[in-house]
């Protein structure tokens, strides 16, 4: 499996990515500069999180203005993988390849803790090594991952199963104190339509090695190198 | 030439801020608050002074960057 | 005669802060009056924050060396080598004040200072903790202050990406006036790429990197003078604000300028910026230097060389580079979006001489002016030992309702609302963080971690400034010893009253000298720190407040212990004398009523081996959790491992033994471990006390009687006090 | 009755969010973008239908809580 990670001024888990794509892949990735407008072939783009440009007028909005991220948009168009975790996530959404919008977290305070995520679709390259009876536990580590989408568009992101995780307590149960954020409908990631394109608040990347907190986010990669390599 | 817009999150829009500033100024005996909301104001300094194109393109800048019109409305004033 | 130049007068002079003896030694230095720009600088340059005037004398009695230390004070941090090519780098450092005026961005620009005293030697930084006082819980401002420092220190750590793993909160009426915020950071360097602030090499580039200058933080005693009457005051902030995202660029682009081999010296801007950056550097170089400061990068339209010289700006940095390197550093620092200009050059002449628009406009001897900073042996009085004071345990005082109290009190409850606004997993490299004794950080790349933790107990060095100062460098050994690592060495914030009160003077001696002892003992060499003084309010002082960040290494990351029980059926051990010490507990205090008497004693001989016996048996992997007895004493900290992971202990204390329960002997920890008698034996050899008080059960405390309360009842009242407390309505008072 | 409230940073107070903005502009291409400064508008809904009174309260709104004025400036504006 062959990975770019992007790197924005003010990405700050960019390193994180490298070393579990890495680990994971058994390959160095790519790291790609902001300012580059050359996209290497690879199989699957991570938009790491962080705090892409300060993220001083709203979340991941002058990163999704980027050089780099009109080349992203026609990756992913092409049907290459893109994951974007946190920052990537608000990214994501910022530059219309995924739906709805990141806002600030209901408290006003950024979050930082462990939490339980359902995995609600086990069939795409991202999540197949994943059970979907078994809540998954990862970190969250944002002020603003509160996923906020218009009626219509939450009905059709709900219709077409494009929610990928949920917040959850270590039940599996969805509960309001398990929500860290505020978030719609619990959600914590989200798919595009043709499930190639994947955006999560949660951290998979800082719980790829058990001294660390764990193998849950590991899976998701592994579940890539499977589906890609 | 100088513009200012006016960001604010669109009514249908839980603004939490607004609703934290408004909890604390009835908490701080300001009982005549009656609903808050907060918005963003930027001021631009541009150059040239043609304000039909100050317009315009005060325009395309918050349709390209400056609001989320998923969330966000804005308004632009020519100063 | 005193005499004054002409941008002068004999009222600037005083508003600069200078005493008469003062000025009259800078005209000496000079051979004239000096001008304005030039009395800034010697009031900065002589000012109690950059010369240590007071604490001076003092401060070169701590023990600042030994094998494992390559730079102690005197540096931008300490280093201290960790094997195998590496280097650890770390620096406490007080925004006491900032902070009180604005909390946000005083706790922020706390955390981007400290940040940029680490990287500056080359060191990527890998962790933040931070120690804080706040006043009390019902005056009008703590819980504003509390929630914009709180915020302020995430605010800034978050986003440059370097996790927040620890600390400690306080509260006492005592700082209603004045908070203190300490911020400490950790970084890791190779040994070979290690850089330092003393210039070299004439004819070298002065290069300056980072963002503008603005009107930062330019004192606002200062502003009434003829120079700035075109502008109101209020346009003249005293309040830096801080932009982390300009400092993650300059940590990532100093970073990669240091890989190469341009840099001669490197110096960040922190207080009286340029002023004291580029004179530090050139008088620890033994050289001279020359700016020319209309290249200085300005935010502002026509600044003066003054306010250039004086602005706190942050986010800046000083470099002198080897000659012909301007272009590849300017690629770098463009590459960045950072500024970069050429600046000045460094000189043979000794003297730092500023010209602007083509004049001369300052013209200083360097050493004169540094060496002759006033240093001052203020009287002072011992502060004496306390009587021993008799306490007795009204029977109505039930030992469980007593722990729930405690527990759940603004003193022992959890800081789980603090710290959940940090992050604290940012770098993949967290192996422990808030909520247990030390955090531990991991190597990148390595077996190897580094664990951390700030400590204080201002009770114990108020009532014995001497034994409190020995204590807080004890509880940071035993923090370090209790997650599995050797302590290596320490660093250092001395927060005190005016130093000009014989008493408060006394405080400081004597709790330098406890930490002086201590560290000795200990071998926890001071390599770095910080002093701030006249924490007061209406005359009322602070606590003595000499805060312990220290530092310990693990070779083998594997053998890490945390607090949590993590199975049924453990025994539990006490290694250390218990002796019932319950003067200046938490139990006197929130149950007694009583802050009297003595702080427990501190035996450095018992820690030391106490220390050492816990750490082998550590890493000899008998050990399945460890905590070290400190705030609370025995039965709190039982409780801590017990509702770290929900598994409940049956001890064998009787109800009523309250000194056993709650007194907060020193050099004691408690072992949870399936490998009982190998503990026991150990202990006897070494001849250190162990007593078996019990085993992990359940999911509720029980005592001896049967009395029993449950976990869920305890974490309860743990966890709910601080959010109760934070997010209560505004108050109509407030 | 409804009242607004600009909250800017003082003049001299660095304003990162703002630069940053400005960079992005240029970087976009709106080269015309020549400073930027970002502040906040709050709108509120008053009880009472009194312009002056409403002003007072405001004012003191802003004093106590709306705005940070060690580094901010306000302006109010009654609607
Ligand atoms: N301001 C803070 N920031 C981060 N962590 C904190 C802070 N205050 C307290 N903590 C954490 O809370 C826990 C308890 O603190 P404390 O009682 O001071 O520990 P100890 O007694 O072991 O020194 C520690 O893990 C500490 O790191
Ligand atoms: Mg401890």
């Amino acid at each position: 499996m062959k990975s770019a990670v992007i790197v924005f001024p003010g990405s700050n888990c960019d390193r994180d990515m490298q070393v579990a794509l890495r680990e994971v892949a058994g390959k160095e990735p790519h790291m790609v500069w902001h300012g580059d407008s050359q996209m290497p072939e690879v199989d699957v783009i991570a938009i790491p999180g962080g705090f892409s440009y300060g993220d001083y007028l709203r979340c991941g909005a002058m990163a999704a203005n980027s050089p780099i991220m009109r080349e992203v948009v026609a990756k992913a168009n092409q049907g290459t993988a893109v994951l974007g975790v946190c920052n990537g996530f608000q990214v994501l959404t910022e530059c219309g390849l995924l739906p709805g919008a990141l806002m600030r977290n209901a408290s006003l305070k950024f979050v930082c803790r462990e939490v339980n995520l359902t995995v609600e679709d086990n069939t795409t390259a991202f999540t197949f090594n994943y059970s979907k009876n078994k809540p998954i536990r990862v970190s969250v580590a944002h002020g603003d991952g509160n996923f906020f989408a218009e009626q219509a568009t939450l009905e059709k992101i709900e219709g077409e199963g494009q929610v990928a995780f949920r917040y959850c307590n270590a039940q599996g149960e969805l509960v309001d104190t398990a929500n860290p954020n505020g978030s719609m409908n619990a959600i914590a990631g989200i798919f595009n339509e043709k499930r190639n394109v994947l955006g999560m608040m949660p951290h998979p990347e800082r719980h790829a090695d058990p001294a660390t907190g764990g193998n849950d986010g590991r899976l998701l990669f592994e579940s890539l190198m499977g589906a890609l390599s | 030439m100088k513009a200012r817009v006016f960001v604010t999150l669109k009514p249908a829009v839980l603004d939490p801020q607004g609703k934290a500033i408004q909890t604390a100024l009835n908490g701080l005996g300001f009982d005549e608050a009656l609903s808050v909301r907060q918005g963003k104001v930027i001021d631009l300094e541009l150059a040239g002074d043609d304000a039909a194109a100050a317009e315009k393109s005060v325009g395309a800048m918050c349709e390209k960057l400056l609001a989320n019109t998923i969330i966000e409305d804005y308004r632009i004033e020519i100063l | 005669m005193t005499n004054y130049h002409e941008d002068t007068t004999a009222e600037i002079v005083k508003e600069h802060g200078l005493s008469d003896d003062e000025y009259k030694l800078a005209i000496e230095i000079l051979g004239r009056a000096p001008n304005l720009l030039e009395l800034g600088i010697f009031s900065v340059m002589w000012s109690e924050h950059c010369s240590y005037k007071s604490s001076k004398k003092w401060l070169k009695t701590l023990p600042t060396e030994g094998p494992q230390v390559i730079q102690g004070p005197g540096e931008n941090a300490g280093v201290v080598d960790i094997g195998d090519g590496d280097a650890v780098i770390f620096k406490i450092e007080s925004h006491n004040h900032p902070s009180f005026i604005e909390p946000y961005q005083g706790a922020a620009t706390g955390v981007g200072g400290i940040l940029r005293d680490v990287f500056t030697m080359g060191a990527r930084p890998i962790a933040n903790l931070n120690a804080l006082r706040f006043g009390a819980l019902d005056h009008a401002k703590t819980r504003h202050l509390l929630s914009g420092v709180v915020a302020g220190i995430g605010g800034y750590g978050n986003c440059v990406g370097v996790p927040t793993v620890g600390g400690e909160t306080n509260f006492d009426p005592a700082y209603n006036g004045n908070i203190l915020v300490n911020a400490m950071n950790v970084g890791v360097a190779k040994t070979d790429k290690i850089f330092y602030s003393a210039a070299g090499g004439i004819g070298n580039p002065v290069v300056y990197v980072g963002s503008k200058t603005g009107r930062d933080g330019i004192h606002g005693a200062t502003m009434a003078s003829a120079e700035f009457d075109d502008e109101s005051e209020a346009k003249r902030p005293t309040v830096q604000v801080g932009d982390p995202f300009t400092e993650k660029l300059l940590i990532e682009a100093c970073l990669e300028l240091m890989s190469g081999d341009s840099i001669v010296a490197i110096q960040d801007m922190g207080a009286a910026g340029l002023t004291s950056s580029s004179f530090e550097m050139a008088s620890k170089g033994g050289t001279g230097v020359e700016l020319d400061l209309s290249t200085v990068p300005c935010r502002e339209t026509g600044m003066t060389p003054y306010e250039m010289m004086l602005s706190e700006s942050q986010e800046r940095m000083l470099i002198v580079l080897k000659p012909g390197r301007e272009a590849d550093a300017q690629k770098i620092f463009e590459k960045w979006e950072l500024d970069f200009a050429v600046v000045g050059t460094i000189t043979d002449t000794g003297r730092m001489v500023l010209k602007f628009e083509g004049e001369t406009v300052g013209d200083l001897p360097i050493d004169p002016l540094a060496l002759a900073s006033p240093e001052y042996d203020r009287p002072w009085v011992e502060v004496p030992m306390p009587a021993f004071v008799e306490l007795n345990v009204p029977s109505s005082v039930k030992a469980l309702d007593a722990l729930k109290t405690m527990i759940g009190s603004p003193d022992l409850a959890s800081r789980r609302w603090i710290w959940e606004q940090y992050d604290s997993s940012v770098m993949a490299d967290t192996l422990q963080k808030s909520g247990g004794d030390a955090a531990v950080v991991r190597v990148h790349g390595t077996q190897k971690a580094l664990a951390m933790t700030t400590d204080c107990t201002p009770r114990y060095c108020y009532a014995h400034p001497e034994t409190g100062g020995a204590q807080a460098v004890a509880e940071s050994y035993r923090n370090l010893v209790a997650s599995g690592a050797k302590p290596l060495a320490a660093t250092n914030n001395l927060n005190f009253g005016n130093p000009e009160k014989p008493e408060i003077m006394g405080q400081i001696v004597g709790c330098v000298k406890g930490i002086a002892e201590a560290c000795e003992k200990l071998d926890m060499p001071i390599v770095s720190g910080n002093v701030s003084l006249y924490n007061e309010t209406d005359g009322k002082a602070i606590l003595p407040t000499p805060v312990i960040g220290g530092v310990g290494l693990m070779q083998d990351s594997s053998v890490m212990t945390k607090i949590a029980f993590d199975k049924e059926d453990l025994d539990l051990i006490v290694l250390g004398s218990s002796n019932g010490h319950l003067q200046q507990s938490i139990f006197a205090k929130q149950i007694l009523g009583s802050q009297e008497g003595q702080p427990p004693a501190v035996d450095l001989d018992k820690e030391e081996l106490t220390g050492r016996v816990v750490l082998s048996l550590i890493e000899n992997e008998m050990v399945v959790a460890c905590h070290d007895i400190s705030d609370g004493g025995l039965v709190v900290a039982v409780t801590e491992m017990a509702m770290a992971n929900g598994i409940g202990a049956e001890l064998n204390i009787d109800e009523s033994d309250f000194g056993l329960l709650f007194g907060e002997d020193q050099a004691r920890y408690i072992l949870a471990t399936e490998d009982s008698d190998s503990i026991l034996l150990a202990a006897e050899n070494a001849e250190i006390d162990a007593l078996v008080i019990g085993k992990t059960k359940g999911n509720a405390l029980t005592l001896a009687s049967g009395a029993s309360i449950s976990l869920s009842e305890l974490s309860a009242a743990h966890e709910t006090w601080m959010p109760g407390y934070m997010e209560a309505p505004v108050s109509r008072e407030a």
